[in-house]
């Protein structure tokens, strides 16, 4: 890993967890797959270093380590796979109030909101 | 059995792709589901058995050479969950198709069902790193699917926060994973402990830090578990029943083989804050809820804490207890759930001041909750008991007073909350409205509710022999003999 | 509407296309089996079939969609099976899960090819692909198809003119 | 004895699963196991006097010394016999006390339960083996308290009595491990034989005496007790005061006598034990319902048969056995004739209660109980009653002797008084209020009513009359727990003794007592224990705290947990980086490993940018397609072609889709409220970024062994026929990986469907609701896609 690649990592996380930490479920799409991106390229940089292309017979004798390739493949196309859902709970919570911002849990709300109030279950006389 | 063990997953997953051709035939996927579970669970039994009596089973894929190859690696710990999972897996699925609920008639349902028993399967077998993160990915896909089977406003809004949040700590571990390889060159997890144990202490800490908040994440431990709560109410209660039963202590299971095998003694303070904290947090907010879902659902993140902090004293006594404690609690915290299931069937709400006088409706649902919720309260003679007096004997005998008088306190709180749905739901007068004739669900729900409440009452009278083999499977886990000086027991 | 990715209809392009679709999955096809020996594979193959839609779409409109020959999610199915069903096979055996065997085989004009089982393992990666995303696109052009022709404004707030969230500006 | 409790159980078992079906036969059913144990007793009581216990043991859980131990000494014997001899009575006059509409077969199956549980706890040698049967105990309990489940005092005390004893069992549980652990051993017997001493034994025995004090409910714990009396009158009888409540005792007679002398035991001992008698005798005089005096008057005599057996010098222990079976059997008789008495009258309201004299023998059985209560000669309640005061008088535990003496005399003054009181107010005919009853329209109770309480407060008489006899056979039982009690004995008259003279002080300053005070509280109501109200303070406190505590830690705020998590993961990554000693040493790493990949580096970063930067959902998405583009560029300079081809066709594939989805969206992203400040969000993401990065590069170069990929490459083109080692490994070495990677996208594929079809199905209906009409479409595509 190259001091430029540990920075694009660092830049694709900070803007992937930026992304994130939004209401709106499109840009926390929008960040998952810029932390997809960061995370693929860890897997990359961090397990080989840059050689020739792992194939035989091309005439490559400083082959690049194959491994972190292969499991970065499965990763994008998990990262596709999840990318993909989201869009879907997105396309599916405009269709119920129009947009796709990330509510609130409303139970979790009315306890904080009033911690002073208890419902009766008839333990008190 | 040279290649069987592809079987526990190869099977649901070819169940899952027939399920696909016969999208438009539900009877027939409910056929190839009940069929492939109840085989796997058959053969998971005989797994158990053999590996008890002849020893671990190891599965190359591709039948190449261990090292290079990705393995199923079948040992005691391994063959139990997978039964107790399966077993699980298959008495919800019958559970479900009792229940006939808009969601057991959707198409997706067989196939997301039996991709989740391949991925949980495959999580407890697998005997390379990044094939766990796959298996963690299929049960974590499927689970989403499930989660939002209904797409109603509910699950969309409590299933954005689990999709979401379970992205990240996929994320967070395939970048442990990734860095497991980067350092030691390998993904084999028979070669792991070694490997780890020679790098430099910061990056073995690192490392035992991300794949601990991966799997914290999943086990829902504090301070990583406040999705779980808002997630789980929303599912139906056949999906919650096996969601707040096994996929957290699949997290747990992960935790207590790294933790245990890879980076002994490396983060036990941590952990017993954590398993304090999360312990106290969960019950709390069972304390603080109304709704019979709720309160359970706090609950798991309560008696996660004490799994984990059975991890965290270490020590062949201690992850016995773990061990027992999870095998105990996946059937007490399922069958909860199906209790909940026919009481809203039959009430149609799970809020505790809209119910009232249950009792006096069906006594013997009434023993049906009775006998989980004392259980999970860890009184006596039920198995929550054994679980948690073997935690607390450790605890003592470590000299970690406080974490055993956390624990205790805990217990009692727990048997607060529990009371409340007790005294709230079923005790009472019964309510005023018209009785809808007789109960509502469906036999086979009764049905599958008594095998599992009966199960865990076998938990707790063959809790010996259960026990023993608890020690066994810690003795296997035991780290190499460089690591074992410093973890007491008795 | 101007966000839609509507189409104005070259019926060149429109021709182009369509004529060149069967080419193209032939590509598809062959990227997928060269990649034992080069890059490409069952993914590639498979997601280029999904271009291939998108881009069937994108001229002739929904019904170059909608009209497929067979339904994706059987598609799915079979691609899934194809992949287990490769693997669990060597298990009749006697052999391990996925356990790959090489045959040599000699196809006249060719000469000697070397044929891998694993090759029909990513022929079920191949179609499994091209599936699923056949399955989204289908899914969603059909919805985005429906609702332009039921169009009573947006579907969360029936009253509301269709317009009213998209002068709120991001903060 | 196995075979005993297994019939309890089965009866219980027979009564709670044939609910109606059983209805008329539950009690007779659930005497029998009683009668079957007394007489088992019976058989077995001299062998087992002799010295010779019974022992019977089941394995349960080896690994953590939990079994089922059970040994039956001379002590067991004696509570044995009351558990079932008194447990026979109250079913038999449970029969007559239910009416049809009562839910009999449930309290038959819970009294048979109960009484299964208290024979395990008092012939328990097992440590855990004791606990077990404890909690079940307090489990029957609390169902027997709220068995009329419609009424909220009912449920409440019910709860209050399940989490007090509940609590204590828990500080039982772990002094019990605790000892165990000091003495090792896992038996009761094996702990007085092994007597272990050290830091450790001392706190143990303040956890168990906690426990117990519950159970007994003993000062402080007393105040679950009155509230308990919302049982049914037979349960009260026989769980809270004949029985369940002497668990506490037991457990305390078989440790005193050999850990009395560890320092803190006898302080605690004898506070717990003084404030409860003290307590529960001002409380008794206070209170309207004959019931609830009782109760009281329950606690305070608790008291000092704690007191007794838990000074644990062999004289006291004697005489605390003694008055626990004179308290057993004049306090059931006494709950059983207040029991006949509201079933005759209807009432048990002291200012209202008249006619009592008319019901005949009752009168009697209550005369009878109160001089035993109040200890007047003959009854045995006088005759322990001296013993435990000649035994204070001996000395032997030090200045707390001296202090429980005084206390005691005490206390016995109080016992007289609320005695007086209690028996003139139920036999007196004085109290012709406005609602008092009318005499001429009493019930009449039947033969299984009344003979149960007659029998019991017979006995007392008649053993107490025979105080020679009786006091050498409990010399044999107070044997079993310190041999040295078998000197022990009771004499109906041993001459003037000091103890007799504070016998009659106490009688006469009780008297006085009693006519002093008994108009004065006559009338007033007895206000709400303040323990009681500490305890629903402290119970709405829990509430509300966890209710505070949650709305923290429980936001529901998906931005929020996101940031906690992200958060962890960076603190994470910094632990490490910091742990690192060799963190500056950077020399190895090189800038950039070409220029074009710097080049590459820097533009994907813009394209990372770009989409925060981007305003409208199109240019965000397109933006990412970029970035992800650029980054197939570095991945090809890495040596990565497949990465970069199927980077780039996923990229495209997103793209449509994400375009797809956006087409229905509102172009620009909506304002929802922030959860936090811009400042913190940019924080947060830095340090995010730079922690992983950091640690990503330090662990790069960390590689301590090859990597695998050596034998991959070669073995890929012999073994696995393929010269593209990536896509060999991906479809062979490491095949399985695919097949739950395709399977993950084939889930999602049926999850975008489902989801998609559910929005369809939502805006259908939606259509149907406004009335629009919308072209049917369901001959087209397969149901699934609907």
């Amino acid at each position: 890993m190259s001091l430029v690649q540990a920075g694009l990592i660092a830049v694709l996380f900070s803007v992937g967890t930026f992304l994130v930490l939004h209401r709106s479920l499109t840009r926390i799409i929008l960040g998952v797959g810029l932390l997809g991106n960061g995370v693929n390229l860890l897997i990359l940089t961090s397990g080989s270093v840059p050689g020739d292309v792992p194939i035989l017979g091309e005439g490559g004798t400083e082959l690049t380590d194959p491994v972190p390739q292969a499991l970065v493949l499965t990763a994008i196309v998990i990262g596709l796979a999840i990318v993909a859902f989201l869009l879907s709970v997105a396309y599916r919570s405009w269709t119920i109030d129009g947009n796709d911002v990330v509510e609130d849990d409303i139970s979790d709300r009315r306890i904080a909101a009033d911690p002073g109030v208890d419902e009766d279950f008839g333990e008190e006389t | 059995m040279t290649g069987g063990l592809a079987l526990f997953v190869a099977a649901p997953l070819a169940g899952t792709a027939l399920c696909y051709v016969f999208a438009r035939n539900t009877a027939l996927q409910r056929a190839v589901a009940v069929t492939v579970t109840l085989g796997v669970t058959v053969a998971s039994v005989a797994l158990l058995v053999h590996v008890d009596t002849v020893g671990p089973v190891t599965t190359s894929m591709g039948g190449w050479p261990d090292a290079i190859s990705i393995t199923f690696v079948a040992d005691r710990l391994a063959a139990l969950m997978l039964v107790v999972g399966n077993v699980m897996m298959f008495a919800v699925l019958v559970y479900a198709i009792g229940q006939g609920a808009r969601d057991e008639r959707s198409p997706w349902y067989a196939p997301a069902y039996l991709a989740l028993v391949a991925g949980v399967s495959g999580a407890f077998l697998a005997g390379d790193l990044f094939n766990l993160f796959v298996c963690f990915e299929i049960l974590l896909m499927a689970s989403y699917v499930l989660l939002t089977l209904e797409g109603n406003d509910d699950q969309i809004r409590s299933g954005t926060t689990y999709v979401v949040l379970n992205v990240v700590e996929s994320l967070v571990l395939v970048t442990g994973v990734a860095l497991v390889f980067a350092t030691t060159g390998t993904l084999s997890m028979a070669e792991l402990p070694d490997r780890l144990a020679a790098l430099p202490d910061g990056v073995a800490l690192g490392l035992s830090l991300l794949l601990l908040i991966a799997f914290g994440l999943k086990a829902a431990v504090f301070p990583l578990f406040s999705w779980l709560p808002d997630s789980y109410p929303a599912a139906p209660s056949p999906v919650s029943a096996v969601f707040a039963g096994l996929l957290t202590k699949v997290g747990v299971y992960a935790i207590l083989r790294t933790q245990t095998q890879w980076f002994p003694d490396t983060n036990r303070t941590l952990l017993l804050v954590v398993a304090a904290a999360t312990m106290v947090v969960g019950v709390l907010g069972a304390i603080a809820q109304a709704d019979i879902k709720r309160i359970l659902s706090f609950h798991i993140v309560s008696q996660i804490g004490y799994m984990i902090a059975g991890i965290a004293l270490g020590g062949v006594a201690a992850v016995a207890a773990v061990v027992f404690y999870v095998v105990h609690h996946i059937p007490v915290k399922t069958s909860l759930f199906l209790v909940d299931g026919v009481v809203e069937q039959d009430e149609g709400t799970s809020q505790l001041d809209r119910l009232s006088g249950l009792a006096r409706r069906s006594g013997l649902l009434a023993v049906l909750f009775l006998v989980p919720a004392l259980s999970l309260a860890g009184l006596p003679p039920f198995s929550g008991f054994v679980g948690k007096l073997g935690i607390v004997t450790v605890g003592l005998d470590q000299g970690e007073w406080w974490i055993v008088a956390v624990a205790l306190t805990v217990s009692i709180l727990t048997l607060v909350s529990m009371m409340k749905i007790w005294t709230g739901a079923f005790w009472g007068a019964a309510p005023e409205r018209q009785r809808v004739g007789v109960l509502r669900h469906h036999p086979l729900m009764a049905a599958v509710t008594w095998f599992v409440v009966a199960l865990t009452i076998g938990v707790a009278l063959f809790a010996g022999p259960i026990y023993s083999f608890a020690e066994r499977t810690a003795d296997d886990l035991r780290p190499g003999p460089a690591a074992t000086t410093g973890t007491g027991a008795p | 509407m101007n966000a839609r990715p509507t189409v104005t209809r070259s019926t060149i392009l429109s021709l182009t296309v369509s004529g060149l679709t069967p080419v193209l999955v032939l590509v598809a096809v062959f990227v997928t089996f060269r990649g034992h020996n080069a890059p490409g594979g069952g993914f590639a193959g498979g997601l280029i079939v999904g271009i291939v839609l998108v881009l069937r779409y994108l001229t002739d409109g929904t019904d170059a969609v909608r009209r497929l020959p067979v339904d994706p999610i059987v598609v799915i199915g079979v691609g899934l099976l194809l992949a287990v069903a490769t693997g669990a096979v060597p298990l009749l055996f006697g052999s391990s899960f996925l356990e790959s065997a090489i045959w040599k085989v000699d196809v006249p004009l060719i000469g000697s090819v070397k044929v891998v089982s694993s090759a029909v393992f990513d022929l079920g990666v191949f179609v499994l692909v091209s599936g699923v995303v056949a399955a989204i696109l289908v899914a969603l052009v059909e919805a985005d198809d429906e609702a332009r022709r039921g169009e009573t404004g947006e579907p969360g707030d029936p009253g509301a003119p269709g317009d009213a969230d998209r002068t709120e500006v991001d903060r | 004895m196995l075979i005993l409790l297994l019939a309890y159980a089965a009866a219980a078992a027979v009564c709670l699963a044939g609910h109606r079906r059983v209805d008329r036969s539950a009690f007779p059913l659930s005497t029998l196991p009683h009668v079957a144990t007394f007489a088992w007793l019976a058989a077995v009581a001299p062998g087992v006097l002799d010295g010779t216990p019974l022992v019977a043991s089941i394995g349960w859980v080896p690994e953590l010394g939990l079994s089922v131990d059970l040994r039956l000494d001379g002590f067991g014997l004696l509570m044995g016999l009351l558990v079932s001899g008194i447990g026979a009575l109250v079913t038999t006059y449970s029969s007559g006390y239910f009416g049809p509409s009562a839910d009999r077969a449930r309290i038959a199956g819970l009294l048979g339960v109960f009484a299964a549980a208290m024979l395990g706890l008092v012939w328990a040698d097992g440590l855990l083996t004791l606990f077990v049967f404890w909690e079940l105990t307090s489990v029957a309990s609390f169902l027997l308290i709220g068995t009329d489940d419609r009424s909220t005092t009912a449920r409440a005390a019910a709860l209050r009595a399940l989490l007090v004893t509940g609590a204590g069992g828990l500080s039982l549980l772990a002094g019990l491990v605790l000892l165990g652990i000091a003495g090792g051993t896992s038996t009761i017997s094996g702990l007085i034989a092994a007597d272990p001493t050290g830091g450790v034994v001392p706190v143990a025995l303040v956890l168990v005496l906690v426990g117990t004090a519950t159970k007994s409910a003993q000062f402080p714990f007393q105040f679950w007790l009155p509230g308990a009396m919302a049982a049914p009158t037979p349960v009260s009888a026989y769980l809270h005061s004949a029985t369940m409540v002497k668990a506490g005792i037991v457990v305390v007679a078989r440790l005193a006598p050999t850990f009395a002398d560890v320092g803190v035991w006898r302080p605690v001992i004898v506070v717990c034990g003084l404030g409860s008698v003290l307590l529960g005798g001002i409380r008794s005089m206070r209170q309207q319902d004959a019931k609830l005096a009782l109760a009281h008057g329950t606690v305070s005599q608790l008291g000092l048969i704690m007191i007794l057996v838990g000074l644990g010098t062999p004289a006291t222990t004697f005489a605390g056995v003694a008055v626990l079976l004179a308290h057993a059997l004049f306090k059931a008789s006494w709950f059983l004739s207040v029991g006949v008495v509201d079933h005759a009258t209807g009432t048990r309201d002291l200012r209202r209660v008249r006619g009592v004299r008319r019901l005949g023998v009752v009168a009697t059985a209550i005369v009878l109980a109160a001089a035993s209560m109040a200890a007047i000669p003959p009854t045995l309640g006088f005759v322990t009653k001296e013993g435990a005061l000649e035994a204070f008088i001996e000395g032997g535990a030090g200045w707390t002797g001296t202090v429980a003496l005084v206390g005691v005399v005490l206390g016995s003054v109080l016992t007289v008084a609320y005695t007086l009181r209690l028996a003139v107010g139920l036999l007196g005919d004085h109290s012709v209020g406005e609602d008092a009853v009318d005499p001429d329209h009493l019930h009449r109770p039947g033969a299984t009513l009344v003979a149960p309480p007659v029998l019991l407060a017979a006995l007392g008489l008649v053993l107490g009359l025979a105080a020679g006899p009786t006091g050498a056979w409990l010399a044999r039982v107070a044997t079993s727990l310190d041999p040295a009690s078998g000197e022990g004995a009771l004499y109906l008259w041993h001459g003037l003794t000091p103890a007799l003279g504070l016998s009659a002080v106490a009688l006469t300053v009780g008297t006085a007592l009693w006519w002093t005070t008994r108009s004065a509280t006559a009338t007033a109501d007895a206000p709400r224990s303040s323990f009681t109200v500490a305890y629903d303070r402290g119970y709405e406190g829990v509430l509300s705290a966890a209710r505070r505590i949650t709305g923290v830690t429980q936001s529901g705020s998906l931005p929020l947990y996101l940031g906690i998590v992200l958060l962890t993961v960076a603190g994470a990554a910094a632990a490490a980086i910091v742990t690192n000693r060799s963190w500056f040493d950077l020399s190895a790493v090189p800038v950039a490993n070409s220029g074009l990949e710097l080049v590459a580096c820097v533009a994907t970063a813009l394209g990372a940018g770009a989409v925060v930067v981007a305003r409208q959902r199109f240019g965000a998405a397109l933006a990412l397609g970029g970035c992800g583009y650029l980054l197939a560029v570095v991945f090809l300079l890495q040596g990565a072609p497949d990465l970069a081809i199927t980077q780039f066709l996923v990229e495209t594939v997103t793209i449509a889709v994400f375009l797809l989805v956006l087409a229905r969206l509102p172009q620009r992203f909506s304002s929802a409220p922030d959860w936090a400040p811009l400042g913190v969000r940019l924080a947060v993401s830095a340090v995010v970024g730079l922690t992983v990065a950091g640690f990503a590069l330090q662990a790069s170069t960390a590689r301590t062994e090859p990597s695998v990929a050596r034998d991959y490459v070669e073995r890929s083109e012999p073994e696995a026929g393929g010269r593209n080692v990536v896509n060999v490994i991906i479809v062979d070495f490491r095949g399985f990986d695919t097949l739950g990677e395709i399977t993950v996208l084939a889930l999602a594929g049926g999850g975008v469907v489902n989801l998609v079809a559910a929005a369809r199905r939502e805006q259908r209906r939606k259509h149907l609701l406004d009335g629009t009409d919308v072209e049917d479409l369901s001959g087209r595509a397969p149901e699934v896609w609907r």
